[in-house]
């Protein structure tokens, strides 16, 4: 027995074990900060996006009709998932209930978006999807790929270089891409034509085009709409498919136009790890503190939404490199190569919106954003552009010691 | 799937040009002079019928007064002068200064077409090559027939494009070396046959008479030397053809007139600017260039970048979904600027 | 740079290679007899260089002196020019002259006949350029070359033009490339 | 003459500082109990007290510190960087540049400007580590207080190697270190040199540190002064009463 090779089957008794009374799919909490963050909203339109939360994981398989593949991180292209019929659900989950749960299969100082991605598992096998889609991009995900195999019905592993140059690795990327679209065709048995996945890049940047409408008001007029609608909005995006949140997204950003902005508020860039519901811990300080998150190049939201598929050949090799150049290309996560490209984005947005301050979030345990920081502080430093880090996790204990930060950046910034 | 003014505006200015270049000469229906001499160079052949080969109109050239328009004595399929002679502009200057070198004319005719060569060059750059060359025309249609056969692009390394610059340099070299020579006294007897060198075996002798309605003398196999010759521009139409069939533009880098016209294209009045700041290195100016160049994609600071390979086709500012990271300027005035398209 | 130098080098080339041609010696021989004969030569122009009868001229080597000429333009070349005429003028045997005939821009002639009588001709052979029906071979090597010091204004006020062209776009690239 | 002050309610003490004018007229220092506005409101009276007024003659009054909140007589709230920065620039002059506050609970690095205003700060994370509560546990296990412990890192020679901060391990640190026969001046000098090597390590970020104010309850220990002296190869000036610098500021704003 001693020496007989392990199996990923063997694994899979403990992690149904650590999923024992804990199978209901609500997760504790969450409904009532959905409510609590539905009452500080003004707005009338977001409630279609808080309800959609409520809802999220009950109704959207069995609503849709169509197979769902679930997957992780920005570099995943739904619009190859749409276009083979399937519905893409983005798992990225911060809650620290599922956290903790997580700790059980994941033990240790691990970045606690990983274990609350594990989690969220525990809770709800039926998240496993008919496909589970895992990108390397951090080593987290990695392994929670290897963890999550022996109870996944089917997990798919997308490996993309950590250099981002587009020169050297377009072509490792295309075949990447390639490779998991003939995947994706052989898995669920169709054939998509060129104009289904152009039909689909047409949806998705419907939704960039709504989606970069509302940053650029919230940019230029602040108060409009405050941080936890938006990131409610933009989160919601993980789960509704494009078509619906655009049209959604059209009638929220024809309310929002129609405000007035609130003046005298510091308007602040929030950069750093993603910010996703439940985990507004960091939005929640900001808000108490008066300050106006106005932009934000966060992955949960600007990263995911603000760039386009631009199709230069409508071949296919053509679409599957105009993805690639989407959704790998001009990734701001630390986790690629190219710090440039996030300091840049930082510098840019801060010049274009004028912006009062920048303000990096970063998830406890996870380096890479933190050692980004550094280079990101000095650079801001010599702009003279203010810049606070705040380094926190999901537990509530740090929140005076942020509080006292924020208030204080607040306070130099007059 | 978006709209793309600048390739639609592109794409109208080209056929606007392949027909006025090819056609300009029926639809101003100018009087023009030509005699069998023509058939020296076969592509210049003119219709049948059109033209009287016996009679000519006396006292009609003035020269160099300004009453003859720029599509005087225009025949047509002549694609690659607008004027023979006299007129404003020769569009292809390797034949113009190969013919003058040819024909020993005084270094005085050329100034005047000189200067507006480098009038056009300056204000313009290789703006030439993408928005009005008739044969880089009838390239972009092949593509567009490979595009629809879902075939994919091929892309080619820095070096190859280096090599073909290279090339293209040693055909201007071969070509107007070949010409000066047979003008020199005493030298040599050239035989005809050999003048023009570069534009016997330009792709546009086959192809751009066939718009005109004309042979262009694609079996011309009499001599020797017009064999050599014929075989060499199958061989460069066949190079031209796979050219802009897999490889886009690939064939403008190995094109003289373009060389010459690149010249100009660091200080060309046309400028395209980068703001690094902006760019968030998708790469997709690289992409979507069809000269395959990518030091605009690895600049890393801002201002001007205009290459010499670089074609002028605004691609790359059309197709960057940054706002105002690429911009198109005329001697420092934008024109259009990168944006999303709506 | 090396584009830079490449210019130039080949606007030297093209400088050294234009000199201009613009005169040819009429040769023929003197009859036997004495007294006067018409010459009659024919001659192949290259394009351009001739556009109208007026432009050519014969004069006597030595003195300078103008003869008066007839000319027939027999072909043209496509843009106008004269590619081919036929030059008659009047000589007496008894007085051995070097006939040059001059053409181009600067040349018009003043002197020119048209009544033609029965003299007896000589032909003469002026630029040889035997032609077939389909080809012509233009014997250059067969001129004489000499340069034209009158200045033309009318073309070379375009060197203005060029080299300030030529100084901006320097100018122009070099501050470019610096940015 | 109107009369403001400054309560700093900190988590190991809490100050008091009365000013009329720009004069110091009365201070008051208590430890912080387990009720912090009785604290609060005791340490008022006493600075009243010292200052020989009553609390209703005190016209504004401001509140920072970690339990700026509670106390809810104050008129203004601020955070004790702010009022860290005008105190330090308030009596050190316009050249100040930066200002080390090394607190109880956490170490500030603040960067002023030519006019007392914060241009950027840093502090340490939640742990304890580089903090005066970190040699507070410290000078326990030494059995001795904090300037006793001092005292006894200024005699060493050769400090010893500490790597770890965290009071925890430091301490287990600490102890196998005393196991293994090292002198005890020794093992208090590594302990500061390795505080001081965390707070200069935040002062360099800066990178303009000509003239560094020391304040708060850590400025007291002059051994933790001279390491850090030592690591940033700067003077550093350290006030005659360190640790009402922030309630100092405070008053100050009150104006």
């Amino acid at each position: 027995m001693k020496n007989k090779e392990y199996l990923r089957e063997d694994y899979a008794k403990t992690l149904k074990f650590f999923s024992k009374g804990k199978d209901s799919p609500e997760i504790p909490g969450n409904s009532e900060a959905i409510e609590k963050y539905r009452k500080l909203s003004g707005l009338k339109e977001t409630d279609f996006f808080y309800d959609a939360f409520l809802k999220a994981k009950s109704t959207i398989p069995e609503k849709e009709k169509k197979p769902v593949a679930g997957y992780f991180c920005n570099t995943v292209p739904e619009e190859l998932l749409l276009a083979c019929g399937v519905h893409p659900v983005r798992l990225c989950s911060a809650d620290s209930h599922c956290a903790e749960c997580g700790e059980e299969a994941i033990p240790g100082d691990i970045c606690p978006m990983v274990k609350a991605a594990c989690g969220d598992f525990f809770h709800d096998f039926n998240r496993m999807m008919d496909l589970l889609i895992i990108p390397a991009t951090c080593d987290g995900r990695v392994k929670l790929a290897e963890i999550l195999s022996p109870v996944a019905k089917d997990i798919y592993f997308i490996d993309i270089p950590r250099n981002t140059d587009y020169l050297e690795n377009v072509n490792i990327w295309e075949k990447e891409y390639t490779k998991f679209f003939d995947y994706l065709k052989s898995k669920f048995k169709v054939k998509p034509a060129r104009r289904e996945i152009l039909d689909a890049c047409v949806q998705t940047n419907e939704r960039t085009r709504m989606y970069r409408k509302i940053y650029e008001a919230r940019a230029k007029k602040p108060g409009i709409m405050n941080a936890f609608d938006y990131f409610i909005m933009a989160n919601s995006s993980f789960f509704l498919s494009p078509a619906e949140w655009t049209e959604k997204a059209s009638l929220l950003y024809r309310e929002i136009s129609g405000r007035e902005q609130e003046p005298g508020r510091k308007k602040i860039l929030l950069a750093g790890s993603p910010v996703v519901f439940p985990n507004f811990k960091i939005l929640d300080i900001l808000g108490d503190a008066g300050c106006c998150v106005s932009a934000d190049v966060v992955c949960s939201a600007y990263g995911r939404l603000y760039d386009p598929v631009e199709i230069d050949e409508e071949t296919e090799s053509g679409i599957i490199r105009a993805l690639s150049l989407k959704y790998v290309a001009p990734s701001i996560c630390p986790c690629f190569v190219g710090i440039d490209k996030l300091i840049n984005t930082v510098l840019d947005s801060v010049e274009r919106y004028g912006l009062d301050g920048v303000i990096y979030y970063n998830i406890r345990l996870c380096q890479v954003f933190e050692m980004a920081s550094g280079v990101l502080r000095s650079v801001l430093k010599d702009r003279d552009i203010p810049f606070l880090f705040l380094k926190t996790d999901f537990s509530k204990e740090d929140t005076g010691q942020l509080k006292t930060r924020v208030e204080a950046f607040m306070e130099m910034l007059g | 799937m978006n709209k793309r003014r600048i390739t639609f505006l592109r794409r109208t200015v080209q056929i606007l040009c392949l027909v006025m270049l090819v056609y300009g000469g029926y639809i101003f229906k100018v009087k023009h002079h030509t005699t069998q001499q023509a058939n020296l160079f076969p592509a210049l052949k003119a219709p049948e019928g059109y033209i009287s080969t016996t009679k000519f109109d006396r006292g009609s050239i003035l020269w160099p007064s300004g009453d003859n328009p720029v599509l005087e004595n225009y025949p047509p399929g002549l694609v690659c002068r607008f004027n023979p002679r006299g007129g404003l502009f020769k569009a292809c200057i390797v034949h113009f200064i190969s013919e003058n070198l040819t024909w020993r004319t005084s270094f005085k005719y050329l100034l005047p077409h000189l200067t507006l060569f480098m009038l056009l060059c300056f204000l313009f750059g290789r703006l030439w090559c993408r928005w009005a060359c008739p044969i880089g025309t009838v390239g972009d249609f092949l593509t567009m027939l490979r595009k629809k056969m879902n075939i994919p692009s091929r892309k080619f390394p820095a070096g190859f494009r280096n090599g073909l610059r290279s090339g293209s340099y040693c055909i201007l070299g071969t070509s107007f070396f070949i010409s000066a020579l047979i003008g020199v006294p005493h030298l040599a007897r050239f035989q005809c046959y050999w003048f023009l060198p570069y534009c016997q075996i330009c792709p546009a002798r086959l192809i751009c008479p066939i718009f005109g309605l004309i042979k262009p003398g694609w079996k011309d196999f009499e001599t020797a030397i017009t064999t050599m010759f014929t075989i060499l521009a199958w061989l460069v139409l066949g190079i031209f053809v796979a050219a802009f069939y897999w490889g886009r533009r690939i064939w403008c880098h190995l094109c003289p007139v373009g060389l010459m016209n690149s010249w100009f294209n660091r200080g060309a009045g046309v400028e395209l600017k980068k703001i690094s700041v902006k760019c968030n290195k998708c790469g997709l100016c690289t992409e979507a260039c069809p000269m395959g160049l990518t030091e605009m994609f690895e600049k890393k600071t801002d201002g001007v970048f205009n290459q010499s390979g670089c074609i002028m086709c605004l691609r790359c500012v059309e197709i960057c979904p940054r706002d105002g990271c690429l911009s198109a300027n005329f001697f420092g005035r934008k024109i259009v600027e990168s944006r999303l398209k709506k | 740079m090396k584009n830079i130098i490449f210019t130039i080098l080949v606007s030297l080339f093209l400088l050294c290679a234009n000199a201009e041609e613009n005169r040819f010696v009429i040769e023929f021989e003197y009859p036997q007899f004495k007294g006067d004969f018409y010459v009659s030569g024919r001659v192949s122009f290259p394009p351009g260089a001739v556009l109208s009868d007026k432009n050519f001229s014969v004069h006597d080597s030595l003195t300078q002196e103008e003869i008066p000429v007839m000319v027939e333009i027999s072909e043209k070349w496509p843009d106008g020019s004269i590619l081919d005429a036929s030059v008659h003028f009047a000589a007496n045997s008894s007085r051995r002259k070097d006939y040059v005939l001059s053409y181009g821009e600067g040349v018009n002639r003043s002197r020119s006949f048209t009544q033609v009588s029965t003299l007896p001709i000589v032909t003469a052979s002026i630029g040889n350029s035997p032609r077939t029906e389909e080809s012509l071979d233009m014997e250059v090597g067969q001129l004489i070359v000499k340069v034209d010091r009158s200045v033309d204004f009318r073309y070379y006020w375009y060197l203005l033009p060029m080299f300030g062209l030529l100084f901006l776009a320097v100018c122009r690239a070099r501050r470019n490339s610096k940015s | 003459m109107e009369i403001y002050a400054g309560i700093d309610i900190g988590s190991v003490t809490t100050k008091c500082v009365i000013l009329q004018g720009k004069s110091i007229i009365g201070k008051a220092l208590v430890k912080t109990g387990i009720d912090t506005e009785k604290c609060a409101n005791d340490v008022l009276d006493m600075a009243a007290g010292d200052a020989g007024i009553k609390v209703e003659e005190i016209q504004r009054m401001v509140s920072t510190g970690y339990g700026r909140r509670i106390f809810r007589r104050a008129d203004r709230i601020i955070t004790e960087i702010s009022a860290a920065a005008a105190g330090g620039y308030i009596l050190c002059g316009e050249k100040a540049t930066l200002i080390i506050d090394v607190g109880g609970q956490d170490t500030k690095v603040i960067e002023v400007n030519g006019k007392g205003e914060v241009l950027d700060f840093l502090m340490n994370d939640k742990c304890a580590a580089g903090t005066g509560r970190f040699l507070e546990i410290m000078s326990h296990v030494f059995e001795t207080d904090i300037q006793g412990f001092s005292q006894l890192a200024i005699g060493s020679e050769s400090p010893v190697a500490i790597n770890s901060t965290c009071s925890v391990f430091a301490e287990s640190e600490v102890v196998s270190l005393i196991a293994s026969s090292a002198r005890k001046e020794d093992i208090a000098a590594g302990l500061f040199r390795s505080i001081a090597s965390r707070v200069a390590g935040m002062v360099r970020q800066f990178r303009r540190y000509e003239l560094t104010v020391f304040c708060g309850g850590g400025a007291k220990s002059q051994a933790l002064k001279g390491f850090i002296e030592k690591a940033i190869e700067r003077p550093l000036i350290v006030l005659q009463e360190p640790q009402f610098v922030v309630a100092y500021g405070a008053a100050c704003l009150a104006r």
